[in-house]
């Protein structure tokens, strides 16, 4: 779950991270108070669930409350990367003087987790790492044992010669582990991490995303989802335990299992379809799901035909055949529905099937052909 | 012969009276695995189709003599269940719940290291060496005796290719599935080594998808290590940049870990990656008949 | 360092561990106002730091508050292994059903926290764990990854089939590990565990002893530190950075390093004489450190002549002599002094103490010989 | 040979600015050890006495390929350098701070296993092959290159036995001071398995004191592996139960680990135990001439 800026620096705020105060607004109105009332310099950063926000001229800096409502007016209701502004954040100006990275996340190579620092801060992180590897100083960290003092000292030592900063940098990694940890983080992120003109360091900008499957332990969180328009739908899949993603194509899939949605949109593609969507029922599935799939088919007007296509293993294939029937009986599927059923209780599903005067092939590749021709408007490819 | 699990390998359930684990548990034992006993916390004294039920893992692990654990409890508690499998002293952990925190998965993960434990999963439909023993949810009908070792991060992709093995006169030596998940028990490269190692095992077949880096990690070792011919398939080629296709682990950033990446990499080593699963059955069997 | 019951009762309590409640008194006064207070049946428990206070008569029952008076004026000023009872406990009474035995400490062997739990608690439990070892369960915590869930429950299906017992236990079990754990204890014991017969779990006896070498980290519990009248001269010592024992004999002996100050009484006896204490002046001494092993050494009567007995590693024998010439000066020193000096700049040594009219021998069964003949009033064995 | 150090041992000090550290630095590098650098964070660039100063291990390790570490830090600092010792690469460890939290020291240890690192101590003197290499904070002066091997708790009481054995016309192949503390890192029975396969190591010399049953195990290891003479002194006959005696392992309670005891066991071994430290030299020498 990704969650904006402001969210995020309240979550480092909690765990001591200095960032530089600010507020979010709505409305430009909004935006202009928080300038008038701070008096100096501000920043309006759009907030959106996409990195690039800048290039696309989301982010500006306003010198009085006057220029804060025309930039906020400005940025707010644009569109980043397919995402439209609701909120900003106006932040206060803060005088730089050194720009640098910090981010944890997770290594999957070595199933550590590691964390980041690189003095060149405040540009894209993975054109660094990308380009100058040497820039960015790593530190793994045993999950068992935890951050340890002397890791935080290696990574403040890499940046920071003044005792100082090195004491408040050694701090501050410390406590972004910390939020990393107890918030069961996938990445927590501070590019850039700036050290005033003061000699302070500053959090100016923060993101966190957090592993959706931990959710559940830390309720708190699940209130800061502010999902994007164009992730709604893959959310209401999500809450019903479907896993969705819309794709340009139009041949709807319902499949079971990530790996067999994906090869089967590969072999849709193959046969010179196009998939409309990746669709995971998941296992253990129950026939509400398969309700609930085509509830969010049917909102896609491109879809032409749809492709069911299981092979059961936990899931059964009774279930899903009685989710089909359900389905059929609780809405107007206008579409032509190819099915491919395969494994656990597959016959008990066929005959489910065949009382409701539908048939399924047992051979994906059958059942592909028969989908491609229909969604491009032929008729009985398999002659059956 | 066969890898990880055999005729004698003795099976606990942990979750056992579950809808997914007594429904399983009874599948396993049906299809002829030794399931000896379960275990749900409070329950102990039970049975389940027969089946003894116990509170903890190592109540069951002394009245049974178990050697193996499959885990269905529900994700909040599979670490915990892996653990205590661990304790137990179980040198086989198969967890096919769905959905563990990833941080908690890591830490068992790193705690298991170097304790002689072979742990499956999380998010895998489990193990089988048809006409032995099977362990996980997958169908048992589909599978075959035979020599081809099958390793993969799917479940139902799987069986889509066991069953294209079985349909061409083939059969399976031990099918693996490893799971989904970003930080699971055993790897490619374990499960590739012990394929190499196993003089039933003929011929392998890896199935891959996008995301991570594994699939490249395999080819390396298969360039180094491993003689017998190789098949794949890697799924995933029409998925789009930056999504998150179900399986933690299928999400392409950074521009690592794409379909073409993993499929050049794997040619690179010899294997044979076709288009698609459906017909690497066929491959192998022609293959054969060359 | 132990701390009395009522003490461990309060981090008990902290943790979340249910106790029954009480208060401390050391006046039979304050005993009696809580007992009229709760009007009920208490207990008056002598809190002190030595185990047996039961069998002493250190714990009784009180029916009413003039029999708390009562009960209270006989406990306190009580004699229990040579600790004066200065404080009582006035704890609630309990409807006890079972008594059960839960503690937490380390098992040195295999290097695991060990969780122990028996049915048969109430009673000595280095007894039960002599004769009965089949009676207590035990389960080692990795300290890496703390205690888990099913360890949790390990234990408590060892003890509670009642489903509604079962939890309570656990959860008073992972919060006993907790407080186990983030105030370092050594030791962190309930016994006993009791079933009231309303079915509830209750602490009504409480021992924590902590790690010496943690309090460092926990300044709020050095405020807890209530030495009895008997550990007065050893934590003196200890706050001087010597490590102090009082024995029965008449040679004062002060040595460097515990193994060796072990092996100087043991030799001292060997050839005929008793130690008066145990005495290490620790590594890495500074002159300072002889000046309070004489002020100790001092204060004890019995003492007719004492042995200096130092081996410098860490320790630099010129830093004793220093520290012997500094007693010298400070406090009179009446009583004969032998002194055995070898290791780091052993040299140097003896050129300070000879300028000083001290001499020193290089082996150690010289001086032993010596020093035990002046304890007994002879003269000159070695004929120095 | 010798085990553990040898010439070849290049060592960092850390905590190397302090008054211990910097002492025994240029003691240590006197004796002859290669001290190739120092660890104080914040004090890198500065050098003592000639041996350079690094703000962390790593770099230390760098710039200097050192292979082992003493650590003369303050007690709460300890573990922290322990750590950052062993993830730096560093085969061995000596720790000779006292006073490390037992917890702290728990968790190190757990987290060393398996990783092929020696760890020596905390609160010991530490280790010396006379003649090659010294590590800690002994009197070189009283060593004297020769075939006795010697393992003990106590420092002080270690520099006795040396002594008596330099005295008595030998030396010293390897002396390992294993520390005091109830949790350290090698122990008696690692030591042994070293001296035994240590061909210039003739006899061995066991030094223990009350508490714990470390020596009764060693005893047991002895009389099933160790084919060379042992000679031993177990102190604190005189020591009252129940009271810590310096030491944190130095206690007796329940009445287990009594002197009685450890003697009883090493002695059921085939050890020579003597009821005093000073003469060890002389027993030695004797066995030689008979």
């Amino acid at each position: 779950m990704k969650i904006h800026e402001y969210q995020a620096k309240d979550i480092f705020e909690k765990y001591g991270i200095p960032v530089n105060p600010g507020r979010v607004a709505s409305t430009p109105e909004e935006a202009a108070a928080y300038a008038s009332e701070v008096g100096k310099t501000v920043v309006v950063k759009a907030q959106v669930h996409v990195g690039g926000r800048g290039k696309a001229g989301g982010v500006k800096l306003a010198h009085n409350s006057d220029q804060a409502y025309q930039v906020a007016k400005e940025i707010l209701g644009m569109d980043i990367k397919g995402c439209t502004v609701k909120k900003v954040l106006v932040a206060d100006g803060v005088d730089i003087d050194r720009e640098i990275y910090a981010g944890v996340t997770l290594d999957l190579s070595c199933k550590k987790i590691v964390f980041l620092v690189s003095a060149a801060g405040g540009v894209d992180i993975e054109e660094v790492a990308a380009t100058m590897p040497e820039k960015i100083k790593k530190i793994y960290i045993d999950p068992l044992l935890g951050m340890r003092d002397f890791q935080a000292r290696q990574l403040a030592f890499e940046l920071f010669s003044d005792p100082e900063q090195n004491k408040a940098a050694r701090d501050l990694f410390k406590k972004l582990y910390k939020a990393f940890i107890e918030t069961d983080c996938s990445l927590a992120e501070i590019n850039p991490l700036v050290v005033t003109k003061q000699g302070k360091l500053l959090a100016i900008d923060a993101k966190i995303n957090f592993d959706d499957n931990a959710l559940d332990k830390h309720p708190e969180l699940m209130a800061l989802n502010d999902p994007e328009e164009e992730e709604l739908d893959e959310i209401d899949a999500k809450n019903n335990g479907l896993s969705f993603i819309k794709l340009d194509g139009e041949i709807g899939c319902v499949v079971n299992g990530a790996g067999l949605a994906m090869a089967t949109m590969d072999i849709v593609k193959l046969f010179g379809g196009e998939p409309a969507n990746f669709l995971d029922v998941g296992g253990s599935s129950n026939p509400q799901k398969i309700v609930k799939a085509f509830q969010l088919l049917l909102k896609n007007k491109k879809i032409k035909a749809v492709f069911i296509n299981i092979f059961g293993g936990i899931t059964r294939c009774d279930d899903i055949a009685n989710g089909l029937i359900s389905a059929s009986q609780q809405m107007d599927i206008h579409l032509p529905v190819v099915i491919r059923l395969a494994g656990t209780n597959e016959e008990k599903a066929r005959q489910i099937l065949s009382e409701n005067k539908f048939t399924a092939y047992s051979k994906m590749e059958d059942a592909v052909r028969e989908v491609v021709a229909l969604a491009k408007g032929e008729q009985n490819v398999n002659n059956r | 012969m066969s890898i990880i699990v055999d005729q004698n390998t003795k099976v606990l359930v942990q979750g056992i009276t579950g809808r997914d684990g007594s429904f399983h548990a009874k599948a396993m034992r049906d299809y002829g695995t030794q399931v000896v006993g379960g275990v749900t916390p409070g329950k102990g004294g039970q049975d389940v189709d027969g089946i003894p039920v116990f509170n903890t893992v190592s109540e069951a692990v002394k009245a049974t003599d178990a050697n193996a654990s499959v885990i269905y409890v529900p994700a909040m508690l599979a670490v915990d269940a892996i653990y205590e499998a661990a304790d137990a002293g179980l040198g086989l952990i198969v967890c096919i719940s769905e959905g563990i925190p990833v941080l908690d998965m890591l830490r068992a993960y790193n705690y298991l290291q170097n304790k002689n434990i072979i742990l499956i999963g999380g998010n895998c439909p489990g193990v089988i060496s048809p006409g032995k023993c099977k362990i996980g949810i997958m169908p048992g009908s589909i599978h075959r005796q035979g020599n081809v070792g099958l390793i993969s991060r799917s479940g139902t992709l799987t069986y889509e290719v066991v069953s294209s093995i079985t349909q061409a006169g083939l059969g399976q030596s031990t099918v693996v599935g490893i799971g989904g998940d970003p930080v699971k028990g055993i790897n490619y490269i374990e499960v590739l080594h012990l394929f190499q190692n196993d003089p039933d095992t003929h011929q392998i077949v890896l199935l891959g998808e996008i995301g991570g880096t594994d699939e490249e990690a395999a080819a390396e070792y298969i360039k180094k290590y491993v003689s017998k011919p190789v098949f794949s398939f890697i799924a995933g080629k029409t998925a789009p940049q930056g999504k998150r296709m179900g399986h933690a682990g299928a999400i392409i950033s950074g521009g690592k870990g794409t379909a073409a990446d993993k499929v050049r990499a794997l040619e690179q080593a010899g294997v044979t990656v076709l288009d698609r699963p459906d017909i690497i059955g066929e491959v192998i069997a022609k293959s054969l008949r060359v």
